[in-house]
C-alpha cells in the first residue's frame, strides 16, 4: 500500500488501462467505471509528498500533492468518470484504453513535482490523446491527428529544452514559480502556451478536436488544455503578460465561432474563449483570481464536456454536425436537448448555473486589482459567449427550421453521463460553497448579490435580444459569414462593417498565407522526398568508388583544416 | 560450367607436356623442402612461418596446376586442409594457453620450461611458427581450392 | 637527389593515387580489387621505407669480434608489421575475389553499373508487384 | 584472475577453429553460445575490476609495455567490452536463420566461427593498448563481418558485402597510414607511450597528417556522414542476427576507437584546441542526424529504415564527441550502450517478423500487430527509444547531448537534436501505423515468432527500458569513463 501511495494518482489509471485487453463484456464496463473511482480514492489518501527518486543523477519528485494539484485532481477524476460513462457503450477497446491512459497521464502530470516528470507525463498525454483522434480511422482524422501530434510533441520538446536551460541557470528542476524573463522560463512559457492554445498558437485545437471520435472529443476537451492551465497557474501566476493574452483569447474566437458551421468546431472555438478567462485569472495572480481560475476550470470542464457530449450524441445519431444540416431535433432527442440547454446556460453564465459562479470570481479579482480594461473586455466577451455557445448551439441543433430529421434518442449511458454533468452544473450553481471548499485558497465570496445577478441578467437579456433581432431580420443564417454584434449598441452600430471587413480580410489573408505556406511546405517536402527516397541521391547508397572519393575529399578537407588552424596558431 | 570445361582442357593439354610434368615432379620436393628450411631457419635468421607457409602452398598449387585438382585432393583432401588450418591456429593459441598454465603471461615462452627459460623461448617460438606455417599453407591451399573448384559442383 | 630525398614518398603517393583512382573510376569489380591491391601495396612500401636507416645493414645479429663496433642496423619492426599487413591484404583480396565469383554467379555480370541496374529493376518489380 | 584481459580475446579466437573442427551444427551452436556467454562473464569481471578507477595492464609474452604488446583495460573500454560481448551473447543463439538461407546446415559452423572471430576482433580493438594491434583486430573483425554479411539470403547481400569490403579496406588502410606516420614521428606503437611522446612533436605536419588519416579511416568504419554509404545495404541484406549484432557493435567500437585516439592519445587540447576537430565533426554530425532520419522516413523496407536510422543515431554520437567536453563525451559513450540495446532489439524484432513472413517490407507489415503482439510491442518500445522518449534508454543519451550542447553555448544545436528526434518520431510512426492501423494482408502469418528469437529480442528491449530508468550502470560508468579519458589518466 505504501508503495502505491508513493506513486502519483493517475498511475493507477495507466496501469488499469493496460489490463483492458484481458477483460470483456460486463467486467470490462465495470472496470471502466471502477477505475476512475479507485484512482480518486488513491488521490484521497495520497501523502503530501512522495519520496524523491534518483534518475540518472537528477532528483525527481513524482508526487507533490498540494491544494492546487488536488483541486485539479478532483475535477480531472470527475471528468474521467463522466467521459468513461459516456463512452461505455463503445465497442472499441483501443479508445477505452487510450482514454484511460490519457486521463491517467494528465492526472499524474498534475502531481509532478519537477519539470522532468512533468515533461514525461506531458508527452504521454500527447501520445495517448492522439489515439483518440486516430481512432476515428478516417483519412482526415489521420492527418489532423498527425498535425496534432507534431504540435503536442513539439510543445513537449520546448518544455524539455526550457527545463534544460532552467536547470543550467538555477541548478534546480523543481516545478514551482518560474521566471518568464529567463530564457528557460520563456521556453517553458511558450510550451505551456502552445498547449493552452494561446492566440496564434491555437490552430491545432480547432483542427484536431472536431476530427476526434464522438467520445474522444469529450476526453480531449477535458484534459489537454486544462493541464496547460494548471501548469501556467503553477509556474506563471501573476505574470502580467498573461492578462492581454487572455483577453485576446476571450475575444478572437468569438468571430470564428459565429461564422463556423461545424458545431463541434464552434465548441472548440468557445473552448478557446473560456480558456481566456482562466489565463486572465492566472495573470492577475491574486489568491482570489487563482481560486477563480481553478473554479472556472472546474465548471468549464463539466459544462464543456456536457456540450461536447450533446453534440457527440447528435453526431452519433444524425451522422452530421453542420449547423445548416441540423434543426428541429428537440422532437426526437428531448433529453439531449434539455441537457444541452443546461450546458449552454452554464457556459453563458446564467445565475444558478456553474458558469456564473466561477466567472464572477475571476471578474471580481480583476476588478479588485484594478485591471479595469480587462474587466470590461471580459464582460463584453461573455455576452459574445452567450451568442455563439449559449444560443447558437442549442438553437441550430435542436430548434431553428425543422430539418425533418427523425432519429432515436441518445443511448442510455450517454444520457446518464450527460445527466450527471448537467446535475453537477446545477449543483455547483446553487450551492457554490461545495466548489469553493476544494479550491486551493479559502474563498469568501458571495456570488448571489443583487448587483451581480441583475448585472449578469441584463447582459444576457441584451445579448439574447440581439440574437433574436438578427434572426428576425435574417442576418443570422448559419451559412452567412456574420459578424459579432454585442450588447453595446454603439459598438453595434459603428463597427459592424469594419469588423465584417476585417474578418473577411483576415480570413482571406489567412487563406492566402496558408496556401503560400502550404505550397512552400509541399515544395520542400517534395524536394526532401525526391532526394531521400531510394532512387534519390541520399536515399540510396552510392557505389564504393563514390565513397572512396568522399573519403579522399574528407581527408583533404581535414588536412587543410588542420593545416590552416595550426598555421594560424603558429 | 564453361570455366570447368576450360579447366579440364587445361589439364588435358598438360598431359601432353612431358617436360613440364617431369620438371615439376622433380622440382616440387625441393620447393617443399625449401619451405621447411625457411620454416626452421626462422629461429636464427630471416624466415618464419608466414613465408614458409606460402612457399609450401605454392608447391602444392604447382602440383595441382600440372597434375590437376583431383590429384592434389588425393594428397591434401579439402577437409584435411580445413582441419589443418584450424589446428594451426589452435597450436598457436595452445602455446599461449600452455604458457599461462605454466605460470607466465600469454605467449611468455619462458614459462614453457620451468628449468631453463631460454629453452622455453626456443620451444615456444618453434611451436608458434609451426602453427603459423601450417595455417598459412592450409589457408592458401584452401583459397586455391575455392577458385579452382568452382564450377565442378555446379 | 631526385625529389629532394623524398623520392620514396612520391612513389608511395603516386601508387596510392593510382589505386584510389582505379577504385573510383573502374566499373569492373575485379579491377576495383586490383586498385585496392595497388593502394595497399603503396602503404607497404611506405612502411618499408620508414624502417630504412641510411647506411644501415640488414638487422641480423652476428657474433661480434672483440673491439668491433656494433654495425648500424635498419629498423626491422616496420617489416614485421608489414608481414601482418600483407596477410591482411591477401585475406581481403581472397575474400573480395570470392565475392566477385559469387556475384558473377548470382547476377551474370561483374560491371557495377549493370549490377546497379539489375538491382533497381528488381526493386521496381517488387514494389509494383507488392502494390498490386 | 590475472589472465582475464587476454582470455577475453583468446577465448573466442581459440573457439573459432574449434568450431571448424567440431562441424556438427548443433554441437557448434551450443559450444559457440557457451563461449559467447563466457566472454560476457569475463567482460563483466573486467568491468568490475576497472570500476575503482585504475587501469589493468597485461603484457603479452611478458614483454614490458612500450616494446611488447600491452592489453590495457580502463573504464571506457571495459564498458565497450561489456556492450560487445553482451550483444554477442544475446544475439548468437539465434543462429544464421533457417528459412531459405544461403547457409546450408552442413556449413553452419562457418557462421559461428566467423561470428566468434568478429566478436574477438571487435573486443580486441577495444582492449589492446598497442595501436598496430588495433589495426590487426580491426581487420579481423571487418573480414569476419564481410563474410557474415555475404551470408544474407538475397543476392544483394553479396554486393553489399563487396562494397563494405572495398570501403572497409580503404578505411583500414587509412588507419594503417596514420599509424605509420605516428611511428615515424615517435618510434613507438604503444598508446600510453604515444600519449607521452606526442606533445613534443605535435607541431609537425606529419602528426597532423596522421590524425587526419586516422580520423577519416575510422570515420569510414564508423559510418560518419558522408562515409556511411556501405551501411544501409550491409545492414539491410545481412542475415537478421548479423544485422542486429553489427548494427549494435561494429560502429560503436569504431566510435570508441576515435574517442580513445582523440582523448587518450592525441589529447583534448591538441585535437579540439589546436586542430579544431569539433568544427569538422559538428556539421557532419548534424547532417548525419537529419539526412539519416529523412532517408529513414522515405524507406519502404523496415530493415533499411532501421539502417538509415543508425546513420542518424551515429550522428548523435559524433555530436557528443564534437564538443570535446565531459558531458558531450558522456552522452556519446552512454549512447553506445543505449543505442546498442535499442537497435539490437529492433533488428531482432525484424528477425522475428522475417522468420514469420519472410519479408521486412513495410507494406507486408500491415495489420501484423494483431498476429504478433509481442514483436510489435518490442518495436513500439524500441521505436520510442529511437525517438528518445522519456523512460527509455534513448532519452538518457539525448538528455546528456542537450545538456552538452547548452553548456557549450550552442542552444541551436540542442534544438537540432530535439528536432531530429521529431523526425525519428515520424519514421517510427510509419512502422507503427502500418502494423496497427492497417488491415492485415491475406497471407498474414499464423502467429507469434518462435521464442528462440523472441526471448533475445525482449532481453534487449527490456534492458533498454531498465537502463532508461536506472542509469547507474550506463550513464554512471560513461560519466566516470569520460572523466578518466579527459583527465588523460595514464
Amino acid at each position: 500500500m505504501s508503495a502505491i501511495s508513493a506513486l502519483p494518482p493517475g498511475t493507477l489509471l495507466i496501469a488499469g488501462a493496460l489490463l483492458l485487453p484481458l477483460l470483456r463484456g460486463a467486467a470490462l464496463k465495470a472496470w471502466l467505471l471502477a477505475l476512475p473511482l479507485l484512482s480518486f480514492a488513491h488521490q484521497l489518501q495520497a501523502p503530501e509528498a512522495g519520496p524523491p527518486l534518483q534518475f540518472f543523477g537528477l532528483e525527481l519528485v513524482l508526487l507533490r500533492a498540494d491544494p492546487l494539484a488536488l483541486a485539479f485532481g478532483v475535477v480531472f477524476h470527475l471528468a474521467a468518470l463522466i467521459a468513461a460513462l459516456y463512452a461505455l457503450q463503445l465497442q472499441d477497446r483501443m479508445q477505452h484504453a487510450a482514454g484511460l491512459l490519457y486521463a491517467g497521464a494528465a492526472i499524474a502530470a498534475l502531481f509532478a513535482g519537477d519539470l522532468i516528470t512533468l515533461f514525461i507525463f506531458w508527452e504521454f498525454t500527447a501520445l495517448a490523446s492522439v489515439l483518440l483522434i486516430w481512432a476515428r480511422r478516417s483519412e482526415r482524422a489521420r492527418h489532423a491527428g498527425l498535425r496534432y501530434l507534431v504540435v503536442q510533441v513539439g510543445s513537449g520538446v520546448l518544455l524539455l529544452a526550457g527545463a534544460a536551460l532552467h536547470y543550467r541557470a538555477t541548478g534546480s528542476l523543481a516545478f514551482g514559480a518560474l521566471a518568464p524573463q529567463s530564457p528557460g522560463g520563456a521556453l517553458i512559457l511558450l510550451a505551456f502556451g502552445v498547449k493552452a492554445a494561446f492566440p496564434l498558437l491555437h490552430n491545432w485545437l480547432q483542427d484536431a478536436y472536431p476530427e476526434a471520435t464522438v467520445t474522444g472529443t469529450v476526453f480531449l476537451s477535458a484534459f489537454t488544455t486544462k493541464l496547460a492551465i494548471y501548469a501556467l497557474a503553477r509556474g506563471f501566476a501573476g505574470t502580467e503578460l498573461l492578462i492581454p493574452i487572455g483577453v485576446t483569447m476571450t475575444f478572437f474566437p468569438i468571430f470564428y465561432a459565429v461564422v463556423e458551421n461545424d458545431m463541434r468546431r464552434v465548441l472548440a472555438y468557445s473552448l478557446n474563449n473560456q480558456l481566456g478567462y482562466m489565463v486572465v485569472g492566472i495573470g492577475v495572480g491574486t489568491p482570489l483570481a487563482l481560486s477563480g481560475t481553478v473554479a472556472h476550470a472546474f465548471s468549464h470542464i463539466i459544462y464543456k464536456s456536457l456540450l461536447f457530449m450533446a453534440m457527440g450524441a447528435v453526431l452519433l445519431r444524425v451522422g452530421r454536425i453542420g449547423a445548416s444540416q441540423l434543426g428541429g431535433l428537440y422532437r426526437s432527442m428531448p433529453w439531449t436537448t434539455a441537457f444541452c440547454i443546461v450546458g449552454a446556460v452554464s457556459i453563458s453564465g446564467l445565475p444558478l448555473f456553474s458558469g456564473f459562479i466561477s466567472k464572477s470570481l475571476i471578474l471580481s479579482a480583476a476588478a479588485e486589482q484594478h485591471h479595469t480594461v480587462a474587466w470590461a473586455m471580459l464582460i463584453i466577451a461573455s455576452a459574445g459567449v452567450l451568442k455563439h455557445s449559449g444560443i447558437k448551439i442549442p438553437y441550430f441543433a435542436f430548434f431553428a427550421h425543422d430539418s425533418g430529421l427523425r432519429v432515436r434518442e441518445a443511448p442510455l449511458p450517454m444520457l446518464i453521463a450527460m445527466g450527471a454533468a448537467a446535475t453537477a452544473c446545477l449543483v455547483i450553481g446553487v450551492w457554490p460553497q461545495l466548489l469553493y471548499d476544494i479550491l486551493p485558497h479559502p474563498v469568501n465570496y458571495e456570488p448571489y448579490t443583487a448587483a451581480h445577478v441583475i448585472g449578469q441578467l441584463q447582459l444576457l437579456l441584451f445579448a439574447a435580444l440581439a440574437f433574436a433581432l438578427l434572426l428576425r431580420f435574417r442576418i443570422y443564417p448559419p451559412e452567412l459569414r456574420a459578424t459579432n454584434l454585442d450588447t453595446d449598441w454603439l459598438y453595434r452600430r459603428a463597427l459592424p462593417a469594419a469588423i465584417r471587413a476585417a474578418a473577411r480580410a483576415q480570413r482571406r489573408l489567412r487563406a492566402a498565407a496558408q496556401t503560400r505556406a502550404a505550397r512552400l511546405g509541399h515544395a520542400l517536402i517534395a524536394w526532401l522526398r525526391r532526394h531521400h527516397t531510394p532512387p534519390g541521391l541520399l536515399g540510396e547508397p552510392w557505389s564504393a568508388g563514390a565513397t572512396a572519393l568522399w573519403a579522399a575529399l574528407l581527408l583533404a578537407a581535414s588536412l587543410l583544416l588542420f593545416y590552416l588552424r595550426t598555421a594560424a596558431a603558429g | 560450367m564453361s570455366d570447368s570445361d576450360s579447366m579440364q582442357r587445361w589439364h588435358l593439354r598438360m598431359r601432353e607436356k612431358p617436360v613440364l610434368r617431369i620438371v615439376a615432379k622433380r622440382f616440387i620436393p625441393f620447393v617443399l623442402l625449401f619451405a621447411l628450411y625457411v620454416q626452421f631457419h626462422g629461429d636464427y635468421g630471416p624466415g618464419g612461418g608466414f613465408q614458409a607457409g606460402v612457399i609450401f602452398a605454392a608447391g602444392l598449387i604447382l602440383y595441382a596446376m600440372i597434375f590437376g585438382r583431383e590429384a592434389l585432393e588425393k594428397v591434401a583432401p579439402p577437409r584435411a586442409v580445413e582441419i589443418a588450418a584450424a589446428l594451426g591456429v589452435l597450436l598457436y593459441t595452445g602455446v599461449g594457453v600452455a604458457t599461462m598454465l605454466g605460470g607466465g603471461n600469454f605467449l611468455a615462452y619462458g614459462a614453457l620450461d620451468s628449468h631453463d627459460p631460454m629453452h622455453g623461448q626456443h620451444l615456444g617460438i618453434l611451436l608458434v611458427e609451426a602453427g603459423v606455417g601450417i595455417t598459412v599453407a592450409a589457408v592458401m591451399t584452401a583459397v586455391y581450392f575455392c577458385y579452382a573448384g568452382r564450377g565442378a559442383g555446379e | 637527389m631526385i625529389g629532394g630525398g623524398l623520392l620514396h614518398y612520391w612513389v608511395v603517393i603516386a601508387l596510392m593515387m593510382t589505386g584510389l583512382y582505379t577504385m573510383i573510376a573502374r566499373q569492373n569489380l575485379v579491377k576495383k580489387i586490383m586498385g585496392l591491391n595497388i593502394f595497399q601495396v603503396s602503404v607497404i612500401l611506405f612502411y618499408v621505407s620508414l624502417g630504412k636507416v641510411a647506411g644501415g645493414t640488414a638487422p641480423i645479429l652476428k657474433e661480434l669480434a672483440p673491439g668491433e663496433p656494433a654495425p648500424l642496423y635498419s629498423n626491422p619492426l616496420p617489416h614485421v608489421l608489414m608481414l601482418t599487413a600483407i596477410v591482411v591484404g591477401v585475406a581481403v583480396t581472397a575474400l573480395g575475389l570470392a565475392l566477385v565469383v559469387r556475384i558473377r554467379a548470382a547476377y551474370g555480370t561483374v560491371e557495377e553499373d549493370a549490377l546497379r541496374k539489375l538491382d533497381e529493376e528488381e526493386r521496381a518489380e517488387r514494389s509494383t508487384g507488392g502494390g498490386a | 584472475m590475472t589472465h582475464l584481459p587476454v582470455l577475453q580475446i583468446a577465448l573466442p579466437l581459440i573457439a573459432a577453429p574449434l568450431c571448424v573442427l567440431l562441424r556438427h551444427a548443433r554441437a557448434v551452436q551450443i559450444f559457440a553460445v557457451l563461449v559467447a556467454w563466457a566472454c560476457l562473464g569475463i567482460a563483466l569481471a573486467l568491468l568490475g575490476a576497472a570500476l575503482p578507477g585504475g587501469a589493468i595492464s597485461y603484457e603479452l609474452g611478458g614483454w614490458p609495455a612500450p616494446l611488447g604488446i600491452e592489453y590495457r583495460v580502463d573504464l571506457a573500454n571495459a564498458f565497450v567490452l561489456v556492450v560487445v560481448s553482451a550483444l554477442g551473447a544475446v544475439v548468437l543463439p539465434i543462429g544464421p536463420g533457417r528459412r531459405g538461407h544461403a547457409v546450408p546446415p552442413r556449413r553452419e559452423y562457418l557462421f559461428y566461427a566467423s561470428f566468434l572471430l568478429c566478436m574477438a576482433g571487435l573486443m580486441g580493438v577495444a582492449i589492446t593498448g598497442d595501436i598496430f594491434n588495433v589495426f590487426v583486430f580491426l581487420e579481423i573483425s571487418s573480414l569476419a563481418a564481410y563474410t557474415l554479411i555475404a551470408l544474407g539470403r538475397q543476392r544483394q547481400a553479396l554486393r553489399a558485402a563487396f562494397s563494405y569490403l572495398m570501403m572497409g579496406t580503404i578505411g583500414g588502410t587509412f588507419v594503417l597510414i596514420g599509424i605509420g606516420f605516428l611511428y615515424q614521428m615517435t618510434g613507438t606503437l604503444n598508446m600510453a607511450d604515444l600519449q607521452r611522446l606526442l606533445p613534443a612533436v605535435q607541431q609537425s605536419r606529419s602528426v597532423h597528417a596522421a590524425f587526419a588519416f586516422l580520423t577519416v579511416g575510422i570515420g569510414i568504419k564508423l559510418a560518419v556522414f558522408p562515409l556511411h554509404q556501405w551501411l544501409p545495404n550491409a545492414y539491410s541484406f545481412a542475415p537478421p542476427a548479423v544485422s542486429a549484432f553489427l548494427a549494435s557493435t561494429a560502429t560503436k567500437v569504431a566510435y570508441y576507437l576515435l574517442v580513445r585516439l582523440a582523448f587518450g592519445v592525441f589529447g583534448t587540447a591538441y585535437v579540439f584546441g589546436a586542430l579544431g576537430l569539433g568544427a569538422l565533426l559538428l556539421p557532419l554530425a548534424l547532417l548525419a542526424m537529419f539526412v539519416g532520419a529523412l532517408a529513414a522516413i522515405y524507406q519502404s523496407d523496415l530493415k533499411r529504415l532501421l539502417a538509415y536510422s543508425s546513420v542518424s543515431q551515429i550522428g548523435y554520437m559524433i555530436l557528443g564527441l564534437s564538443f570535446g567536453t565531459a558531458t558531450g563525451l558522456t552522452g556519446g559513450l552512454v549512447h553506445i550502450a543505449n543505442h546498442a540495446l535499442t537497435k539490437g532489439g529492433l533488428f531482432l524484432a525484424v528477425a522475428c517478423i522475417v522468420a514469420q513472413t519472410g519479408s521486412s517490407a513495410l507494406s507486408d507489415l500491415r495489420g501484423l500487430s494483431r498476429r504478433m503482439p509481442w514483436t510489435f510491442a518490442a518495436i513500439a518500445i524500441g521505436g520510442l527509444g529511437l525517438i528518445g522518449a522519456p523512460g527509455t534508454a534513448g532519452f538518457v543519451s539525448k538528455w546528456y547531448l542537450v545538456l552538452a550542447a547548452l553548456s557549450a553555448g550552442r542552444p541551436e544545436v540542442a534544438f537540432a537534436v530535439l528536432l531530429s528526434s521529431l523526425l525519428a518520431g515520424i519514421y517510427v510512426w510509419r512502422v507503427l501505423e502500418a502494423a496497427w492501423f492497417r488491415d492485415p494482408v491475406q497471407s498474414a502469418p499464423r502467429g507469434e515468432a518462435p521464442l528462440r528469437i523472441l526471448i533475445p529480442t525482449w532481453v534487449l528491449i527490456g534492458a533498454s527500458l531498465y537502463f532508461g530508468v536506472f542509469t547507474e550502470w550506463t550513464a554512471g560508468i560513461a560519466e566516470a569513463a569520460a572523466r578518466q579519458l579527459l583527465e588523460g589518466a595514464p
